[in-house]
């Protein structure tokens, strides 16, 4: 049985990624994730300067959904350097993908050209935080010139690396935008960042609980939605996809890689499952693989799509 | 898988020192020592504030007013006041059963450790409860402490205007020199912390310490309280832990993380 | 304590309604559901003539979410009558809402002049299915001239009684959409439809499990997304809105009402706790305003809105 | 709360006679007499079937093929054939214990009352077995009906082709005419059931009735399996339920509906 994924053609012990945002703020706290049994790792959104997010409450979790408005906060591009570079420097290690974001599209150029200097396996482009709209207004994700934009200027800074485009599933033609991306030269596409944004406020205070107010939405309740989101653009465009949303387990795993993925993230299944759900998660995997007699897991990729 | 806050009312304040405040809640929580819940000012932010104690019916929590959050909140919470809460999250110390424990405690770390004393009381354990400070008018938590029985409350101020003169370590020492103490558990400043890691190692008593970084979510998520070395979130794998474990942070008693991740001298 | 709303100068004996398209096939099906507490009911979406929906499977349910693509089946207006009619007869019926569907614009015209003669105390008109789209394409609701059209023309024909549109969740404007619809005369706004839409998909035969392939996603995941939703239209517009998406408990209706929402509909609830449903939100409600000394209930409608 | 389609292999196919085929399944279920399970072909529908037989090991669904969905089940699924599987669903009948009991079977009603007659005389009833058909090749289950120990097989065919010429209920009606006979469960035609009811009532006897009417959701959702008179759903509120709620349906016996909800007649 094997369960290793080629993408980009960067080699993925497995095909679960930490996704952006979560946990992985230092160097250490990637290692611990991949030591835990993660297939890659994603770093934190990285910003050219330090970056305040927003005050708390920040994010929280129920059984059925995680809602999230941390602002980005980081530290910039410095203290990057420093803990991704730690990070790249264990031996250990499982592939790196650098996450960087910005506020105006020509701002992308010089972040894209400093983390690739740092020296990940992939980048990550981060066009689709919901939770920076009153500073920054609609995702750039949300509009195929922008989205191409900002796919072309990177692409014209980075040239050793792969570069891939996280877009927002809160479109309704997330085809059309993964083909601007597509068309000016992204390697490979994330599907997809938070839901909405949503909003949940106690009752006892008429308060919205988020500091934001609003803030993104994640976990098991969405997943319906970003299996679609992947679908739709697993039909749209060739390049490949890292799919994420909501994903608890092995089963939503090989979902997510039947519906188009090659890889698939796992954010707040660290809240459901704890940082040992990537283990959990591969051991999951090769029960099914064992029940089913799939023996090389990337053919599955596609696999409902095709039919 | 529900840490939504629950809005609860304060039912009354009590000041224990000019910049430290004690509310109590009547409600359970159901929460160990040592473990810490996030309190949420609606409009304001959200803190993580460890629990000074909790039985069926009420929990306290024990405030020092040290900057916008911690001030804003002496200021505006009287009784009666509506905030939110959520948790207990992290793990707790280790309760003991008819042992002979020493508490070493620092700043608002008396308080935790006072609910730690009294669960180590109702278990049939002798405690030695060592508390420092500045000075006298710092003191934390001492007239409680010393009302309780099975606890022997042992003092130091820096200036001596109360107890010992010097720190609070070099009474640990001396009681872990005399002999007989089971294991040692201690809250407060991390240097504070690490100066009783060394007397334990030394000496091959073992001990639990707290180690507070900056906190967000509470449950492991936001990655924002990982410590260096270990890389685990601390909210979730701490924040008591054993010293063992506390040695393989790096930079321990050195650094910490501010809210966007970047490394803060202590 | 008083829960009882008036909602476009109808009065309801409490927040809670039946939503469209659940249990409400017949006339006796409604009165079970107004037996069980509901403050007002909502008949299935009437097409002027009958419907096939889609082959089985076409609904499910996990713990975090409802998904369903029932495709509207139908028995057409005559039926409405009988039904519809029966219900009315009832003495001790709650007000009814009759909500209405059609595929082309101007074919509102006619299936609105005929529900207005079957005389339920409401109009709402359906213009925001998402499981329809093969046949019908994007829903209406989708677009401010299109969303626009089907009131203005329902509005031509319907004098007696108010006329609600029941919008998508499914487009970054819903303000503005809401917004073109009170221009048009709309007296309220139901929000929302389902989300998505979504897909689950079975991988032991890799096949999506809806026989639509693709259904709408409803239940307690997506309640902060819909919560939201009903947020951004209370700030849009001034007529009074049905709030719905996730609803399961007493503290959720509250939270409905509180972002905006008069009545808040509650259906994909029924799966989770049965028809009694009506009746232990509503037990609920009654222990929160005890608790919290309200006296009236209609004072909290935009209470986290207003402040 | 989770309903989503759990895939199987059929393990065996057993050819109950012309138009029935019998399906065994080897995986445990945990449904009681009388409930039901949808069943899904993919890209082809869903369709609704009682649990003919069930324990921890294995299930089995008995299936006659009636139309497009039940034909092309029967044409296309062979020993290996994977299809989806959820429930069960609904109520089931009663398990008495130690009563003697009469089991009123029509068409592939015999199913399910077989499942109950296994489950009824595990708890030590005394149970007579009343199967009714056209003719004796559309008889079901009596092969294994006539093997049960404290089971006593009767069968009715129309034409007289086997047992006693004539409906099944008049085999009802003289054994609680003999005396003796606690309750009486039913499954079949409405018409037969309703028949049956009418002799229970007079008798004072108790019955249960299986009221089918067409089902999507087997939940309680959509409403389309919803009885006139009762209003409420019957993949819910029954399938099975007592002679005395059966009554309150309107148009008992005469009509249900369709898949959009319009008035058939039986
Ligand atoms: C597990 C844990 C338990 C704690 N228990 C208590 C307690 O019982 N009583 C008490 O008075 N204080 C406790 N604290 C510290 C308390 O959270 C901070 O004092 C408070 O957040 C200060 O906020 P501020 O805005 O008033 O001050 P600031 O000026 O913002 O900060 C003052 C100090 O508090 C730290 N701090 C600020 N925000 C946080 C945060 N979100 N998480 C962690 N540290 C922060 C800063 O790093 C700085 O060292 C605890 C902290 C942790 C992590
Ligand atoms: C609770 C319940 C238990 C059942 N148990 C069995 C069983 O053990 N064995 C068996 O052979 N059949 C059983 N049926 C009936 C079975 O569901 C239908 O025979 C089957 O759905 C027919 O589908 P078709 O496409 O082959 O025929 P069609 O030509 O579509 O229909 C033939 C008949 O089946 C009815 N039917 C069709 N679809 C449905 C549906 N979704 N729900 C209910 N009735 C439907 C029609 O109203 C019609 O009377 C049961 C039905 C119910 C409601
Ligand atoms: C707490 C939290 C923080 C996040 N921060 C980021 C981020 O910094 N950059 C980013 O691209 N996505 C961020 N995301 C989005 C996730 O990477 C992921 O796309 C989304 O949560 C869906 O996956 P999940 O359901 O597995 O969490 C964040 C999500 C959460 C829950
Ligand atoms: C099974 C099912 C059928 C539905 N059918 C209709 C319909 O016929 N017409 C309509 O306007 N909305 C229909 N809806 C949408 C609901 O009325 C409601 O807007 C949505 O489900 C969100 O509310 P909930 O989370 O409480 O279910 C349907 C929803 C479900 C789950
Ligand atoms: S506070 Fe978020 S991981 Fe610890
Ligand atoms: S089958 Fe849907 S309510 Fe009974």
């Amino acid at each position: 049985m094997n369960k290793s994924i080629s993408f980009c053609g960067v080699s993925f012990p497995n095909p679960t990624v930490l996704a952006s945002g979560i946990l992985g703020v230092t160097g250490d706290s990637l290692k611990n994730v991949a030591r835990n049994g993660a297939g890659g790792v994603t770093s934190k959104s990285v910003w050219l300067t330090r970056h305040e997010g927003h005050p708390g409450p920040v994010m929280m979790g129920t059984e059925h959904f995680y809602i999230n408005a941390v602002g980005l906060p980081d530290g910039g591009i410095e203290k990057a350097k420093e803990e991704l570079g730690k990070y790249l420097e264990w031996k250990e290690r499982v592939p790196l993908i650098g996450n960087i974001v910005a506020g105006k599209i020509s701002d992308f150029e010089n972040i894209a050209g400093q983390m690739e200097q740092i020296g990940p396996d992939i980048i990550e482009v981060n066009i689709s935080c919901p939770n920076v709209e009153d500073q920054f207004g609609r995702p750039f994700a949300c509009s195929c010139p922008d989205a191409g934009a900002v796919t072309k200027i990177v692409k014209k800074v980075v040239k050793k690396i792969p570069v891939i485009i996280k877009l927002s599933p809160n479109v309704s033609n997330i085809g059309e935008i993964a083909k601007a991306c597509e068309a000016n030269g992204a390697d490979g596409l994330t599907i997809a960042n938070t839901f909405g944004p949503g909003m949940i406020i106690d009752i006892d205070t008429a308060e919205p609980i988020l500091a934001n107010k609003v803030g993104g939405v994640s976990g098991p309740g969405i997943r319906p939605l970003a299996v679609k989101r992947v679908w739709d653009t697993a039909t749209a465009v060739k390049i490949p996809i890292i799919g994420m949303g909501g994903v608890l387990t092995g089963r939503d795993v090989i979902e997510f890689m039947m519906a188009g993925a090659s890889l698939v993230g796992i954010g707040s299944g660290v809240y459901y499952r704890g940082a040992e759900i990537f283990s959990k998660v591969n051991e999951e995997i090769d029960e099914w693989m064992k029940e089913q007699g799939v023996k090389e897991l990337s053919e599955i990729i596609g696999k409902a799509v095709k039919k | 898988m529900h840490d939504i806050p629950k809005v609860l009312k304060i039912a009354e304040v009590r000041t224990e020192n000019p910049t430290v405040k004690t509310y109590v809640f009547k409600s359970g929580l159901g929460a160990k020592p040592g473990q810490f819940v996030n309190v949420w000012m609606p409009r304001v932010n959200e803190k993580p504030f460890s629990v000074a104690y909790c039985d069926d019916k009420e929990f306290w929590l024990t405030i020092a007013a040290v900057g916008p959050f911690s001030k804003k909140f002496h200021e505006e919470f009287k009784v009666g006041g509506k905030l939110g809460v959520r948790g207990p999250y992290g793990h707790g110390y280790t309760v003991l059963k008819d042992k002979h424990i020493a508490l070493l405690a620092g700043g608002y770390g008396a308080a935790p450790m006072y609910y730690l004393a009294h669960e180590a009381v109702k278990n049939g354990c002798k405690v030695e409860f060592i508390v420092g400070a500045r000075n006298k008018d710092l003191l934390l938590y001492t007239d409680r402490i010393e009302k309780m029985e099975g606890v022997k409350l042992h003092i130091a101020t820096d200036d001596g205007s109360m107890g010992r003169k010097g720190y609070n370590t070099v009474i640990l020492q001396e009681l872990i020199a005399a002999g007989g103490i089971d294991m040692v558990m201690t809250c407060g400043p991390e240097i504070m912390m690490k100066g009783a890691m060394d007397i334990c190692e030394k000496a091959g008593v073992p001990i639990e310490v707290s180690i507070e970084r900056y906190m967000k979510c509470g449950s492991g998520v936001c990655g924002n309280c990982c410590v260096d070395g270990l890389g685990v979130p601390v909210c979730k794998k701490g924040p008591v832990m054993s010293g063992e474990m506390a040695r393989k942070i790096d930079g321990l008693a050195k650094w910490h993380r501010d809210n966007v991740g970047m490394k803060v001298s202590w």
